[in-house]
């Protein structure tokens, strides 16, 4: 279910960068599309009746059904990638503002 | 000595740059340098990270393919490096971060680990695409960059959840010994082959292209037309070589979208009269073909065009882009630029020749080989567009070379530094005297690629 | 009309996506995942031999010890957290004194160093792992007791040092944000 | 359909709304809090995914810290040009 969600999430960021023409909302969309990116790697993994994957001290050796450990770990790469790509968007956001005084690509695209 | 320390050194030195703005720059120098020395000793084979083996770690693969490509690719941005650190200071660590990033995407042989290489040069791409002072083109490269990348992982994904694995060798073993239709890999490569298009400036995913090279001066035009464009090329051969390995129905799809590419991209150069608008396009064209050529098959004659394209680009980027900067970027105000530079004019005259593939120059001997390969293949189709868009770019090359060359009004003033100008012309030899000499490149054939012997012993 | 046509396209696209996956035969549904032709699950098989230690929880109470940022921190290895979230808290602190204190940004150009020696360290601890073992960031501490602070060899250090990287530059960040100075 | 099932598709439900409401709403401001909204909810995807890992990252970095950061750049534009 959440699966396939996460793949019409993806769509819907794909849909704002077409529609939205507003740099913050660009970047909006860019980390809708990421997040939807972001559940669908972790429901990858899901296992049902699966546990978080965590080695406790008392079944360490017992074979226990654990959700897949590696999208997980993927998964947090790909949100520190998320955050430094976002950060510097806003920043050329704040250039392009300093520089044509609007965010509105519609008016400062042919200049 | 183990491939580790290209991204290793690099790194460190790229965080200490952060403490200090005045040391930066030696940092850049030394860090380019030491990886300009230290390749020509790293041993070749799988190298695993954090003693796991292969199919759990991360691993490094080296062969004599990842060789030329770190060679041509550490070659570059050290020249790169030395002719622009004087005025380009602030850039020092994101410079080194790209360094890291670009010998990891070549070094790499897991393919998340080849994400995050990709992320890591892309952004530090981004920055340095800053330095053209048009923030609205560099947040384009963003956005486009951001969703191919996206893409790329996407199309991962899905391939790790058929086949259970993420790396490349390990892979391409599981699919041969798995049989999995083909069929049904179709979806995550052709996410993945968009992701990285992307980045190779493939039509129809390259709307950043025109932005940031159209308005680039010689240090951004030659960083991304020429090192960034060689390393994922590179790249993209050893993915398409080894786990597309297109085959049917989409075979001809994907051929005639690159062949697309290649005539829109001709066509588009033919009808600016701007000279860095000329270049991109004929980048782009020049993209398409390699990919076309890795698509076909053709290894050893993909990875010297590459090679050669990375210099002639570097070449005419770094002379066209300085001059466009203090000047406007029209042919006119340019023209009878090379007659006060007579050693520059040269070198961009030869290096002009042998990409569009004249005689007695490097081009030339790639193009009649992979042209006659192609026709032991009876591939008349691509023989064709290949062979137009060669005659077109012969056309445009030549109106801007008489452009540059000669002039009715007064000359353009633009200064170029003698260091530039060895430089230019220690390139320029070298792609004459490979094209006169053939010899050394009959040396490597298309056993350059040992992937498909080392799954063998590893599985 | 012209989102509502790029809303259905769009749609469309992620319904054709749904439904090749769903007709793929190797694509395992949903919470159905054979986990035994993943090679995360060598990873499991070798922990039961000792062999990699990646985490436990102790207790209950260690979820709610969380809010600490040095806690999220030194107990990576042993509850959920690690570098990138502690430092995340560390710099998300350090907006706290900004919001807070306008006199602060003097004292913010000290990160740096702890930026630069964090990073470096981090490279210089794989590279000594290299030097001795033969293999980049090999672990060359002991593993200790399952639950004990100090075990897992080296990851409570490798943590620490991306803590406290993630942390500086961050900040740095946050600062470059709110000073009204360039930030590229 | 068990109780968890239940929550899951509720769960999609409302991420699907935040993610259009996020992307198409017009005001821009608006958009970044239905997005730090949309991020808190995947939390709790994440959570029900087993993995709290990447549930406490996503808590401090997505409501967090990208939504600080967006609204310190919104603040330090001055909203004067731009009336969407």
């Amino acid at each position: 279910m959440i699966q396939y969600a996460a793949i019409l999430m993806m769509m819907i960021g794909l849909y704002g960068l077409f529609i939205n023409r507003h740099v913050m909302k660009i970047i909006v969309s860019l980390n809708v599309l990421e997040l939807g990116l972001n559940l669908f790697i972790i429901s990858i993994g899901y296992v049902t009746g699966g546990i978080a994957p965590i080695m406790t001290s008392t079944h360490a050796t017992s074979a226990l059904l654990y959700v897949d450990p590696l999208p997980q770990a993927l998964v947090l790469t790909s949100i520190v990638i998320g955050v430094g790509t976002t950060a510097l968007g806003l920043a050329i956001a704040r250039k392009i503002y300093e520089t044509y005084g609007t965010l509105d690509l519609e008016r400062l695209e042919d200049k | 000595m183990s491939p580790i320390f290209l991204i290793a050194i690099p790194l460190i030195l790229a965080f200490l740059s952060i403490i200090s703005h005045k040391i930066a720059p030696y940092l850049v120098i030394a860090g380019t340098l030491f990886n300009s020395i230290a390749l020509w000793f790293i041993t070749p084979g799988v190298h695993s990270i954090g003693g796991f083996e292969l199919p759990i770690g991360i691993n490094l693969y080296v062969d004599t393919y990842t060789m030329l490509g770190l060679a041509v690719v550490n070659l570059l941005f050290l020249c790169v490096v030395i002719i622009h650190i004087q005025k380009q200071k602030k850039y020092a660590s994101v410079l080194l971060v790209a360094l890291v990033g670009l010998n990891g995407l070549l070094l790499t042989g897991d393919l998340f680990n080849l994400f995050v290489f990709l992320e890591i040069s892309g952004i530090a791409a981004y920055i340095l695409s800053t330095s053209n002072q048009k923030p609205y083109h560099t947040f384009q490269y963003l956005v486009m960059g951001s969703i191919g990348s996206s893409l790329y992982l996407f199309g991962l994904i899905i391939l790790y959840a058929m086949v259970g694995s993420l790396n490349l060798m390990h892979i391409v073993h599981l699919i041969e010994t798995q049989n999995i239709p083909y069929s049904s890999l179709i979806l995550p490569f052709l996410l993945m082959f968009i992701g990285l298009g992307v980045e190779a400036k493939l039509l129809p995913f390259n709307a950043w292209v025109k932005g940031i090279l159209s308005h680039a001066h010689g240090f951004v035009g030659s960083i991304i037309a020429s090192v960034y464009a060689a390393t994922i090329s590179f790249v993209f051969g050893r993915l398409i070589l080894h786990v597309f390995q297109f085959e049917g129905r989409i075979l001809l799809v994907i051929t005639i979208l690159l062949l697309v590419g290649v005539v829109l991209g001709e066509a588009m150069a033919f009808s600016t009269s701007k000279a860095r608008e000329i270049l991109l396009y004929s980048s782009i064209a020049q993209a398409s073909i390699v990919i076309l050529l890795f698509v076909q098959g053709l290894v050893i004659w993909a990875v010297y065009l590459i090679i050669a394209n990375a210099i002639a680009k570097f070449v005419l980027f770094t002379v066209i882009g300085h001059a466009s900067k203090e000047q406007c970027d029209e042919l006119s105000t340019l023209s009878g630029l090379f007659q006060k530079h007579v050693f520059v004019g040269i070198a961009t005259t030869i290096a002009t020749l042998s990409m569009m593939g004249l005689p007695l120059f490097v081009g030339f001997l790639i193009k009649v080989n992979y042209v006659m390969i192609l026709a032991n293949q009876s591939q008349w189709l691509i023989i064709i567009v290949l062979i137009l868009s060669a005659v077109v770019e012969g056309i445009y090359y030549v109106r801007m070379l008489t452009k540059l060359w000669f002039s009715e009004q007064e000359t353009p003033n633009v200064q170029y530094a003698w260091g530039v100008q060895a430089l230019l012309a220690i390139m320029a030899a070298f792609l004459l005297i490979f094209g006169i000499i053939r010899e050394p490149l009959s040396r490597f054939d298309d056993t350059i690629d040992q992937i498909t012997e080392e799954i063998e012993v590893l599985f | 009309m012209k989102k509502l046509f790029g809303f259905v396209l769009v749609m469309a696209l992620g319904i054709i996506i749904i439904l090749s996956l769903q007709a793929n035969p190797e694509f395992p549904a949903f919470g159905d995942v054979d986990l035994s032709d993943r090679i995360s699950i060598r990873f499991i098989e070798r922990d039961a031999m000792g062999d990699i230690l990646y985490g436990i929880t102790e207790n209950l109470e260690s979820g709610a010890a969380n809010i600490v940022t040095a806690i999220v921190v030194d107990h990576g290895h042993l509850t959920p957290g690690g570098g990138f979230p502690g430092g995340t808290m560390i710099a998300s602190s350090i907006l706290l004194l900004y919001l807070a204190d306008d006199q602060f940004r003097s004292k913010v150009k000290t990160f740096k160093w702890i930026e630069g020696l964090a990073g470096s360290f981090y490279v210089i601890l794989g590279i000594i792992g290299l030097l001795v073992s033969g293999y980049f960031l090999k672990n060359i501490l002991p593993n200790g007791v399952i639950g004990d602070l100090l075990s897992s060899g080296m990851i409570p250090i490798v943590y620490m040092l991306i803590g406290l990287k993630v942390g500086s530059e961050i900040a740095g960040v946050i600062d470059h944000f709110l000073s009204e100075e360039e930030t590229i | 359909m068990t109780l968890l099932d239940v929550i899951m598709l509720i769960l999609s439900l409302l991420l699907l709304i935040m993610a259009f409401l996020a992307v198409s709403s017009k005001h821009t401001m608006k958009s970044v809090v239905f997005l730090s909204v949309l991020s808190m909810l995947s939390v709790v995807g994440f959570i029900l995914l087993q993995a709290p890992d990447v549930a406490i990252t996503e808590a401090v970095v997505g409501s967090g810290l990208v939504t600080a950061l967006f609204i310190f750049s919104l603040l330090s534009m001055k909203p004067k040009g731009e009336k969407q």
